[in-house]
């Protein structure tokens, strides 16, 4: 169609880490040797917890859980730019960055486990629950936005979910608000090509997650996920953006889900073993790993001390959480509400006599 | 006092509510410089800004979302949804997040937030603006269901729903606005939740309703009375999450006859909840089995045919006949 | 005759039923090439190719949404929700327009749609995944609510649903799917929607259920007839709305005693609807009053304390026994 | 943020028809003088019925509306581009294009005078009844436009919806969908930079609704909605983008709503008369008549005699509609079911019974 332009835009991507192990220097972020090996060990910890918990499950001791493993670059470059007194507002497929806030693995088994205790995150680690369904959480993430901006506080609010996620009502709905009230959130999208059997490319038309961000007048990125430097850059200057100019920003991270998508899902149903494989070869913890080698920070016996070490805290984690006792039935009545109403207290009071009665 | 309608009422409550807590604010489509569409907000936006009254884009599962963020963090939103009938894009916010967030994060984060949102018909509008839907959120596990009555109880109730630490939705009968004032205490006040109100005794029969209806069962008591066929005691449920059984019981067990009243679809509307409890727990003082006089599991009608569905003070008069009949 | 499970007995349902009509399609999330989360779907998409067998973005909204479009259009389509806990973004569509459409344009255009999802507890699964609210559909005037017990009453049922030229929404119990097996034939066959089933006569009780609960009360049953307790007659209501109150209070009239079981929470369920309708219809034939064993006000708790919330044979023949002692 | 662009995009303006009634020649769509005379002759009767309605409005013979006055070039114009095989699915602003499409004033009186039968818009007509909740109508353009492509017909649908709707999570849903499954569906916003008293700038942060489109991986381009060429053109190509292609469209009718929102509306409380009266200088119809005075389609007389036989048809209209008997009660339980069921058996019988006793 003819005539006059009105508005122009390009979408960008950043990558820092290329899968040879060596960085654009231009692009790496200031990350001290510290850094980076924190970067490295948490990622290697919520791999082997993924690992664990996957044997767990496979044993009847948890019940389904949706797996890390493979998007640790994302997740972790991530939460690593956040500050203690931002907020993270998680989905489900989050272990990683629930553990780096504060959630111990133990309380993570407990949950995933089927119990909901393991579900009171500490409201101090301002880390809200995990969340079932899809996509409806980014909204809590713009109301926390709104509050902080509105309480003067320069706190900012993370939140994760999956390009699936971008698909739901909710999703618009919060970015089209975070752009309206122009609140210091970062929605950032695992774009792990699979929303279970679903495709990117029968998600959308559109080729990419972040120029979804264009229909809300906000800013819109898209970074290679496997490349825990290039997502930390881009989450950390979001942060920023969010921080100083109140400004919402939407990052893709473009990873891959190599897993299936729960314990429950069968992906060889839907999709290729070469398509897995190849993913396989750009993992994100091998790639960190090619680096430091080159820049001395590991070597082999490092490799195995920190794998050791975070085997040593899952195993501690699980034996923990093994002897958690079983929650009692008035656990379902604790937090309906504040304060108990009268029918609650009726039903419960009837629950504990019938159970009374068969012992 | 002052004799207010329940639109002034509402917004007075909601003034004084945000001069008395900062923490609370007033979201919605149209609240803020318009003053909502049934003019509720009227005057809170000059008076607190846009900072606390605050105009939405046009997404209900984004208002109560981003509404339950707000709550989250430290707020107390008043979100108003334009008309009950397009509360249903909130429902999965509410049903999933709000009324769930306390449970599920075992009491670290919780939702103090209430929906207000005019409901009901009898004010011959377009489709989607007369709904009654109340029972489909009552059934809800930790969301509590207010229905105000009257301009007096509409200031109580919502400000105890706005001091609540959990969510309520707040059901504003949109044909009572205008239409009947009451004495209005200036200074704030509260009406407990889950507490029903004895509004008038009787001995022969309880009447039971809520928001709209409760005028006409009252209505429909002073006729019965007047034409001495009985002296109903009439019952104001005020809230149906949580539900004040033992007012409505210990009525019952004295008058032996109960008529619950609503314009809800009659198949899983709350008069049900109603007789299920008195079955449960007075069928042996009955004389005569509930009556329910309710909406019709139809679509509610547009205005030219809205009269043959309300439930009106001559059917109520009538199911009380019946009742006293059988 | 082949033993199926209720997967294979659905699954076998659409397949029939879309060899029989082009004009049914299946779409959701996952139900093509995955065959369904439940692999209910399976082998649908190898068959009948993505034309027909459609996996849609991730959209409660949209998949309701859209399958309207195309019923409004001409087809007949079945769209799937993953589970039912995940329906409430699309209780919008449902109610107002699924269920309104026909009413609107006064039969000009219509909505032959089935909204087909797993429900119910008993599967230790994720938080949302064990939800109940079918009451909240069943308030919704022009939708219909149909809960199959077991494999042959759910091909039966489906394939009626699909036939029906109205919506229609249909709970599978999660926890049947692979539970049991019943005799399925292999040609298609239809049971009419609104008819409850008769599934044990008996002369002491009435027990009332729907979906997973059908066993349990039958299971109860024979308990109670086991232990000399009572004999018990055995009502599967099979669809909830409409309701067949007939076979219900012929039953009640009979029996002088009613025992309604359901997992969804207690106030406001269907249950209530049922001893509400007994109330009215068959109150003087009561020896005791209706009991109803339900699902607490509550949150569905995850699986380590799911056994508590689920009603199971025991409070089934508890409540019997209450009802005899009254 | 650095690095290599992945996607870029504009959005282009199409204007024809400038406000002095001179012609972009080359943009000029290729319109018989017959065709312009019946597009102006259907605005001044859109128009004129709208007035009319806000009259028996004022006089209570009408219940609560929302008028077309101002935004005939956007509405007509689109209609215009439309077969009789297409579909139209219409939100509740648009009497205009129902008028064009077959629906009497008569019927339209009915329904918005609150009697359920004027919503008996025929079959025949391919035009569905009137959407209330703003948003959810796009849904089922999708799915008809969906049906229309596996049944091999080569029919389109046009959908109309405001910029208010642009905000819900349906109307996000419908254009993802729509570009996943290349559906024969042109969304027609008409941008009337109001929702009730919500700015179009307080209602998402993007500058234009056209852009929203990007997000979807489909096309969109906005055009000057008070130019009817131009929305008769943008609205043809889409449409044939449509039929041959499968290919969605959103189009921004650039517009204002000069009036109240509806009759229950008072737009002076949060907008200025000069601005309103900006924008009445750019009314749709003097354009076009302007238009055609110079092309000598139209001249004083001929203007009062399609004024005047406008308001024959409306004066008709209105009088066959006061002879409408009013709706018996039945009426309530006829279109519940395609049968009745027992449960609307018995309330019908009730009822009848309570008002038989009442007489
Ligand atoms: C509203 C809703 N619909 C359906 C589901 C079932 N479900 C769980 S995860 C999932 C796919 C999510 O895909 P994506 O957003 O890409 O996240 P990923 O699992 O890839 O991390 C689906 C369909 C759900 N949890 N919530
Ligand atoms: C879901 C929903 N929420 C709220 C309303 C109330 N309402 C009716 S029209 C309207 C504004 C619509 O604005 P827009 O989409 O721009 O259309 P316009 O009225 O300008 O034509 C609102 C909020 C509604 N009808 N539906
Ligand atoms: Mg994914
Ligand atoms: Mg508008």
């Amino acid at each position: 169609m003819p005539i006059r332009p009105l508005v122009s835009y390009s979408i960008e991507r950043v990558e820092v880490l290329r899968e040879d192990g060596t960085v654009d220097e231009e692009l790496m972020p200031s990350l001290s040797a510290d850094e980076i090996q924190r970067l490295y060990e948490h990622m290697v910890l919520t791999r082997r917890f993924d690992e664990r918990m996957f044997k767990l499950q496979r044993q009847g001791r948890l019940g389904t859980f949706a797996r890390v493993t493979g998007q640790e670059g994302a997740q972790i470059g991530a939460v690593f730019a956040l500050r203690p007194d931002d907020w993270l507002v998680p989905a489900f497929r989050e272990n990683g960055a629930l553990l780096w806030r504060g959630i111990t693995m133990t309380q993570l088994l407990q949950y995933w486990s089927g119990d909901e205790r393991g579900g009171a995150f500490p409201r101090a680690l301002r880390t809200l629950p995990i969340s079932i369904p899809v996509g409806t959480h980014l909204l809590h993430a713009v109301g926390i936005g709104w509050a902080m901006k509105e309480a003067g506080e320069d706190s900012a609010v993370l939140t994760f979910f999956g390009e699936g996620a971008t698909s739901t009502g909710d999703f618009s709905e919060a970015l089209n608000m975070a752009g309206v009230f122009q609140v210091p959130v970062v929605f950032f999208c695992q774009n792990n090509q699979y929303a279970i059997s679903v495709p990117f490319t029968r998600q959308t038309a559109a080729p990419t997650v972040a120029q979804k961000a264009l229909g809300y007048g906000i800013f819109g990125v898209q970074v290679d996920g496997n490349d825990v430097f290039a997502v930390y850059r881009a989450t950390r200057e979001a942060l920023e953006r969010a921080r100083s100019g109140k400004e919402p920003t939407l990052i893709e991270a473009h990873t891959y889900r190599v897993t299936d998508h729960t314990t429950s899902d069968d992906a060889r149903r839907y999709r290729s073993d070469e398509e897995v494989a190849a993913w396989l070869k750009r993992d994100p913890i091998e790639r960190l790993a090619h680096y430091m080698r080159a820049q001395g920070f590991l070597d082999e016996a490092r490799e195995a001390e920190i794998a050791a070490e975070a085997d040593r805290k899952v195993a501690e984690a699980v034996e923990a959480f093994e002897s958690i006792p079983p929650p009692e039935p008035e656990e379902i009545f604790r937090h309906v509400f504040a304060q108990k109403t009268r029918p609650l207290e009726e039903q419960e009071a009837a629950l504990l006599a019938r159970w009374e009665r068969r012992r | 006092m002052a004799r207010l309608n329940m639109v002034e009422a509402i917004d007075q409550c909601l003034l004084q509510e945000m001069q008395r807590d900062e923490r609370v604010i007033v979201l919605g489509e149209d609240v803020g410089r318009d003053g909502g569409v049934f003019r509720v907000t009227e005057g809170l936006f000059e008076r607190f800004g846009p900072q606390r009254v605050i105009d939405t884009p046009l997404a209900e599962s984004g208002i109560v979302g981003m509404a339950i963020g707000m709550a989250i963090a430290g707020f107390r939103p008043v979100a108003e949804i334009q008309f009950s009938g397009f509360a249903y894009p909130a429902y999965d916010q509410l049903v999933c997040h709000a009324a769930r967030m306390r449970n599920r994060s075992r009491g670290e984060f919780t939702v103090p937030l209430v929906v207000r949102t005019p409901y009901g018909g009898g004010i011959r509008a377009l489709e989607h603006h007369s709904e009654s839907m109340e029972a489909v959120f009552v059934h809800v596990p930790g969301l509590k269901v207010v229905v105000p009555a009257d301009p007096y109880e509409a200031k109580g109730l919502l400000a105890s729903a706005v001091r609540d630490p959990d969510p309520v939705i707040f059901f504003e009968p949109a044909r009572v606005y205008r239409a009947i004032r009451t004495e209005v205490p200036e200074e704030p006040y509260t009406i407990p939740l889950g507490k029903a109100r004895m509004v008038r005794e009787g001995r022969d029969v309880t009447l039971i309703a809520w928001g709209a209806q409760v005028r006409i069962i009252r209505e429909a008591a002073e006729r019965l009375a007047a034409e001495g066929v009985a002296e109903a005691e009439v019952v104001d449920l005020r809230t149906l999450s949580p539900f004040d059984h033992e007012t409505v019981i210990d009525s019952v067990k004295k008058t032996g006859r109960a008529v619950v009243v609503h314009e809800a679809p009659r198949t899983g509307g709350f008069g049900a909840e109603v007789s299920a409890q008195i079955m449960e727990r007075a069928v042996l003082h009955l004389e005569a089995p509930v009556v329910r006089v309710t909406g019709f599991d139809t679509v509610p009608p547009l205005a030219k045919l809205e009269d043959y569905y309300q439930p009106d003070v001559e059917a109520v008069v009538e199911a009380v006949r019946e009742s006293l009949r059988f």
